[in-house]
């Protein structure tokens, strides 16, 4: 019997993400895999936003932003609990991006760009300035989730490095799940279709500025609950969170590892997370090396890393 | 009054760098439909350069010179071997190669120079001028002058001279210059090295006031580049307006808002421009053709 | 009977060029009316005005006696007004199958949380959709290929698929941009047979076509434009007898395609 | 898909390397030799890296060399959380020293306390050890004695009435919060409260804002880099003739070159002995110590040592001596802390460190000299 993508895609998922911790040396490489799959939450927004709906942002970073300084502040000025801090933070997200996506995203390309641009720096100026609020530049403390504690109370003794590989790898699945439900779905198809050619979709009856904004909307809330989770892994949040390299890095991601697809997504989100932690013995490099990989993968493998290694392999299979 | 009057004179300062790096953008932009973020690099290497030149015994002017032919020699290789060779890519890739190659070029300056901050002393001299109360250095003369004097040279170029009016029909409609035997890869590459030029100017002239650092491209393009989109991308007019303007208003809120919130005055004001005027000021209207 | 596209005074301008101007015609149920005419003469802006892709200087558009004039063209879509293009609009990274299965958008519904987490009403949607577009393709002839990506499809065979994605809608009244344009003689003749069985199901045809021989053959009404003015109106016989229709078309033509068409 | 994957996650394995074993004293460190702080973090980098190159030299510690890992987190604390996590459970170190900022010394130090190894921070927030976490220490002032040395000054000189400037940086954001924390036991109002980010090209209109405002008798400028360079080009530049201060944050030769001599004549600034070697008497107890390391930075690097420079030598001086009373080379991680807090009267760069078990800082006001500017050089103010 075959297998749906859908499931194949998620089957890979759930393996790569169990197997891996039994070639792990050192529990630092936990550290490294959550890292990799809070990385992965954005990034599977990104698929949504640009790969599906074909919509540009330069600033979903700032929408990682109210995710994790929600986490570190409505716990303490609202009284919620940590873990409902994620969702009122997505909430928050989720009410932004609707009101600022309904004018910016009549935009087209680079206009969307600088608008979104304009959006992220502007959340990021807030969370530099409002120290009061924030902490200013040094960042502030975030109360602890109480995940371990909670474990420890029925008898589990789990390093934090190792808790959160699996809190952030679940939450990725599911999140690479919904987003797979969406691409074969009504929504999913109004959103391939628009991006294909809005005027097309527009005769057909597709309500294009809805639609655009759902994508909007969703990918916020992907973004959101990466930036809660970050913050609730570290303890600590600072503005960098929501600065205009980590929106560059979220797009860089996704579009490196293949846009199209959750798991090419997913796949540039590894490499662009490991690949600092390799470039340590030639740090002094480290920058060009990242510039030279993205120029490079852009102009040989425009689908990116993935879908261009399978369909190499695909040819090889074939002949 | 005379703090008006200094407000607008560090304004306009400013906004004569943001108009030059909005006129790189546009130029880049017209001949390849590309947004170059790599602009503010060139800025940085021409300051960068400039200073090291200087520091290493040569002349001002000579050192200036140099630093102009080098960033744009190194615009014309970006163009080879970056952006031509992705040709009708997606707006995503090609912002993800630009970027790509500032961070590039960020790293490479910080390893051919240093990562020291740097400046030289203003071309003439460093007493400051005043003017009805108000005071100017005579390096911003400088800035502004040679920005005016860039942005004449530029109309001249592409009013009078047959290859400026080759540059403006690629830009208008690339196939149909193709036809009519303009080589529009010529074009491109004498685009990116024009504008490799201008970054180079700006940056060498304002090093003085504002110093310079390998790592100061990427705040500089987002400068140009929000500048470019307020007057409307593509449009040269648009780049003056559009920098001066920015640079203008973030003055004026630094001097009667709240100098912590300038640059979000900015951003404000781009987000409402484009809300109500999608191709920013002076961009031009686009029909769809279906 | 009444007519369900009516057209009255409608004009455009470009620039204070009048790219169509003063325009009246009207489409009735099940019938075919075709628009004709130079190339530049206004025909496909013509389209884009009716569609609500633009927005009409001057005059009006009627659908059942309701004002439609410049309406959002997904709203047009749900009043029944379906279209295809002269240079494809399709979903190229999308399969046959999909591209025909957006069509019926607007019976699906498209709500994002169900969407999200795949409740049975979005996957009912699905299958359902996907079961319709099957037999769509099936009438087009394209069933075979249904999960090609659309990209990869010669163009005859994307010229037949977007008008079975237009008639995925259901439409009441079909606007089509030369379907024909690119066709052998075989495909010709199967999208002439297509559009016959699709009015005589009672939808309203309004067609640009270059085909004359198709355009004598199937059109129960002719609309002939030049430089943005209707020139002439009337049966196909009528029509090319007009000297002034025969003048337009010595200018660009020459006269034997006009005389060949008359045979 | 899985072919490319699992080849990646090998060649990860193997560029990162499996830990080593010990035959060697592995120190620790993750600094922002790039990024916005990069000009605090390279001659931090650079001293640990010629410290430890002359200490081997010398025959290492307790006859082992020293082995620096040292990581470049570029300034986000993100990043300086995930290299002390690969330094404690991968290169499984001694000790880290680091944190060229306080957000990033925040972010070790949760690491360094949940798996309690010594931890050195090179940043100025007195939060770092305000409160005291045990296994955290720090080497620089904090910002709060930088303001409090500064407004001791201006209380002396009879100035009430103040203008701040400070950069948005986490430098000048801390040091503006600490400063506005203790005017209040000094009788001073901060009368004009200006900003600028830190890529700002001109500072003219916070200045006038500055000089417009009523009563103003000095003003006082947070902030590092470029910044202050041209808020001090703009002053002279807008004829304000008040009396000038700025932070320790531009404590080194950079800042008169950028500045210009004439421009910075006359400015006061808190600073450690290190800029003033040649000027220390001849019984200053840290002549000795300032003079060997600027003649030993300045002859390797060719460039002037600065402030942020010595920090980091301080806090590798504390720790090889800790490491050395110790005495052993591979210390239990509790017990090199207690050496850690046993530091007494160990003369640094930046001032005496004496630490205590509530008292992770080890220094006091008298550590911080008040230098000023004259001609183009620093000299300390009576």
């Amino acid at each position: 019997m075959q297998l749906k993508p859908k499931y194949l895609s998620l089957l890979i998922l759930v393996l790569l993400v169990a197997a891996a911790p039994l070639f792990f040396p050192s529990g630092f490489y936990y550290r490294v895999g959550a890292l990799i799959f809070i990385n992965g939450i954005a990034v599977t927004g990104m698929v949504i936003l640009i790969g599906y709906a074909g919509q540009i942002s330069l600033g979903h970073a700032g929408f990682a932003g109210i995710g994790a300084y929600s986490c570190a502040l409505a716990p303490v000025y609202l009284n919620i609990p940590p873990v409902a801090a994620i969702a009122f933070g997505a909430a928050l997200s989720a009410a932004l991006a609707w009101v600022v996506g309904r004018p910016i995203l009549k935009l087209h390309g680079y206009y969307l760009g600088v608008a979104t641009l304009g959006l992220g720096i502007l959340i990021s100026m807030v969370l530099l300035n409002e120290a009061q609020w924030t902490g200013g530049p040094d960042g502030i403390a975030v109360p602890d989730l109480g995940l371990r504690g909670l474990l420890r109370d029925m008898g589990l003794r789990v390093g934090a490095g190792e808790l959160w590989y699996w809190v952030a790898a679940l939450v990725m699945i599911l999140g690479a799940w919904l987003a797979l439900n969406l691409f074969d779905s009504p929504t999913g198809r109004a959103l391939r279709a628009l991006h294909g050619s809005e005027v097309a979709a527009r005769t057909i009856g597709i309500d294009v500025p809805r639609h655009k904004l759902h994508a909007f909307v969703v990918s916020a809330v992907y973004a959101s609950v990466s930036g809660s989770l970050l913050a609730q892994m570290n303890r600590l949040i600072t503005p960098d969170v929501a600065g205009f390299m980590h929106s560059v890095q979220m797009v860089t991601m996704a579009v490196l590892g293949g846009v199209s697809s959750v798991l090419g997504a997913i796949f540039g989100a590894t490499i662009l997370t490991a690949l600092p932690q390799l470039l340590t013995v030639f740090h002094q490099y480290e920058h060009m090396v990242l510039g030279l990989v993205m120029i490079l993968v852009m102009i040989f493998l425009p689908d990116g890393l993935l879908p261009s290694i399978l369909k190499r392999l695909k040819g090889r299979n074939e002949e | 009054m005379s703090d008006l009057l200094q407000f607008l004179l560090s304004g306009l300062t400013v906004g004569a760098v943001y108009a030059l790096l909005a006129l790189g953008f546009t130029i880049i932009f017209n001949a390849s439909g590309v947004v170059n973020f790599a602009q503010g690099e060139f800025v940085m290497l021409g300051g960068m350069a400039t200073a090291f030149g200087i520091a290493a015994g040569l002349p001002v002017p000579l050192a200036a010179l140099l630093a102009i032919l080098g960033t744009a020699a190194l615009g014309v290789a970006l163009n080879a071997l970056a952006i031509a060779p992705a040709r009708g890519a997606p707006v995503v890739s090609l912002i993800i190669i630009t970027i790509g190659a500032a961070i590039f070029l960020q790293g490479a300056a910080g390893l051919l120079f240093d990562k020291q901050i740097h400046r030289y002393p203003g071309f003439s001299g460093e007493a400051a001028l005043r003017i009805l109360g108000a005071t100017i250095l005579p390096q911003s003369l400088w800035v502004i002058a040679g920005a005016t004097l860039t942005f004449a040279l530029l109309w001249l170029f592409f009013s009078r001279t047959l290859t400026g009016k080759a540059v403006l029909a690629t830009a208008n409609n690339p196939l149909a210059a193709s036809l009519v035997g303009i080589n529009t890869r010529a074009i491109m590459a004498l685009s990116f090295g024009l504008s490799a030029a201008i970054g180079a100017v700006a940056g060498l002239l304002v090093t003085p006031i504002t110093m310079t650092a390998y790592n100061t491209g990427v705040a500089l393009a987002l400068s140009g580049f929000a500048a470019a989109m307020l007057g409307g991308l593509g449009s040269p007019l648009g780049a003056l307006v559009g920098g001066l303007l920015l640079g203008v208003l973030e003055a004026l809120t630094a001097g009667y808002v709240s100098s912590q919130y300038k640059d979000a005055v900015s951003f404000i004001l781009i987000i409402l421009v484009l809300t109500f005027l999608p191709q920013g000021l002076l961009g031009r209207k686009s029909t769809d053709r279906v | 009977m009444s007519a369900l596209l009516d057209i009255s005074d409608l004009g455009i301008a470009f620039g204070g060029i009048k790219a169509v101007d003063g325009v009246s015609f009207a489409v009735r149920p099940g019938e075919i009316v075709s628009v004709i005419g130079p190339n530049g003469a206004g025909k496909t802006t013509l389209f884009n005005m009716i569609s609500g892709l633009y927005r009409p200087s001057q005059g009006q558009v009627r659908l059942d006696g309701r004002d439609i004039t410049a309406m959002e063209p997904h709203l047009l879509a749900r009043l029944g007004l379906s279209r295809t293009f002269q240079n494809l609009q399709l979903f190229g990274d999308m399969t046959l199958l999909e591209n025909v299965m957006v069509g019926h958008h607007l019976r699906e519904r498209a709500h994002v949380l169900p969407d999200l987490f795949a409740l049975s009403s979005s996957r009912r949607s699905t299958r359902a959709s996907a079961d319709n577009a099957l037999a769509l393709l099936r009438r087009v002839r394209l069933d075979k290929g249904a999960y090609r990506e659309a990209r990869a499809m010669s163009y005859g065979a994307l010229k037949r698929l977007e008008i079975a994605r237009a008639l995925a809608l259901e439409p009441r009244i079909l606007l089509l941009d030369e379907p024909a344009a690119g066709c052998n003689a075989v495909e010709t003749a199967e999208i002439d047979e297509l559009i016959a069985e699709v009015a005589a199901s009672g939808v309203a045809i309004l067609l640009v076509e270059h085909d004359m021989k198709l355009v004598m053959k199937i059109s129960a009404h002719i609309v002939v434009l030049d430089h943005g003015r209707k020139i002439a109106e009337g049966a196909p016989a009528e029509v090319a007898r007009d000297p002034q229709v025969i003048a337009a078309y010595l200018g660009q033509h020459g006269q034997d395609q006009v005389l060949h068409a008359e045979r | 898909m899985s072919t490319p994957k699992s080849l990646a996650l090998a060649a990860i394995l193997l560029a990162m390397g499996s830990p080593a074993a010990l035959a060697q004293i592995r120190i620790g460190a993750t600094l922002a030799e790039t990024g916005p702080a990069g000009a605090l973090g390279d001659p931090e980098a650079k001293t640990l890296r010629l410290l430890v190159e002359q200490i081997n030299a010398a025959g290492g510690v307790l006859g082992e060399p020293l082995e620096l890992v040292l990581y470049d987190d570029g300034g986000d604390p993100n990043n300086a959380r995930t290299y002390a996590t690969r330094l404690v459970e991968h290169d499984e170190v001694v000790a880290i020293i680091g944190g060229t900022t306080t957000g990033t010394s925040l972010a070790i130090r949760s690491v360094a306390e949940d798996e309690e190894i010594p931890f050195i921070s090179l940043a100025g927030g007195i939060e770092i050890i305000d409160p005291v976490h045990p296994f955290t220490f720090k080497t620089p002032h904090t910002d709060r004695m930088a303001c409090e040395k500064l407004f001791e000054d201006m209380q002396a000189q009879g100035i009430t009435r103040i203008g701040m400037i400070s950069g948005t940086d986490g430098f000048g954001a801390s040091m503006r919060n600490q400063c506005l924390d203790v005017t209040a036991g000094y009788g001073i109002e901060i009368a004009a409260d200006e900003r600028y980010a830190p890529g700002d090209a001109d500072m003219v209109p916070q200045l006038t804002n500055i000089r417009n405002t009523e009563g103003v008798q000095a003003v006082l400028n947070p902030g590092f880099g470029a910044g202050p360079a041209i808020v001090t080009r703009n002053y002279r530049q807008l004829g304000i003739e008040l009396p000038f201060y700025q932070s320790h944050g531009v404590a080194g030769q950079a800042y008169i070159d950028l500045s210009g001599a004439e421009n910075a004549e006359g400015v006061r600034l808190p600073g450690t002995a290190l800029l003033i070697a040649d000027q220390l008497t001849e019984d200053d107890a840290q002549r000795a110590v300032v003079t060997a390391y600027r003649d030993a930075y300045v002859g390797r690097y060719n460039e002037p040592v600065s402030t942020f420079g010595g920090y980091a030598h301080d806090a590798l001086a504390i720790l090889v001596d800790a490491i050395t009373r110790n005495g052993e080379a591979d210390p239990d991680p509790v017990d090199l802390r207690d050496a850690i807090e046993a530091t007494a009267g160990l003369v640094g760069t930046t001032g005496t460190y004496s630490f205590a078990a509530d008292d992770h800082l080890g220094l006091d006001l008298t550590a911080f000299r008040l230098l000023q500017i004259q001609g183009g050089t620093w000299s300390e103010t009576p």
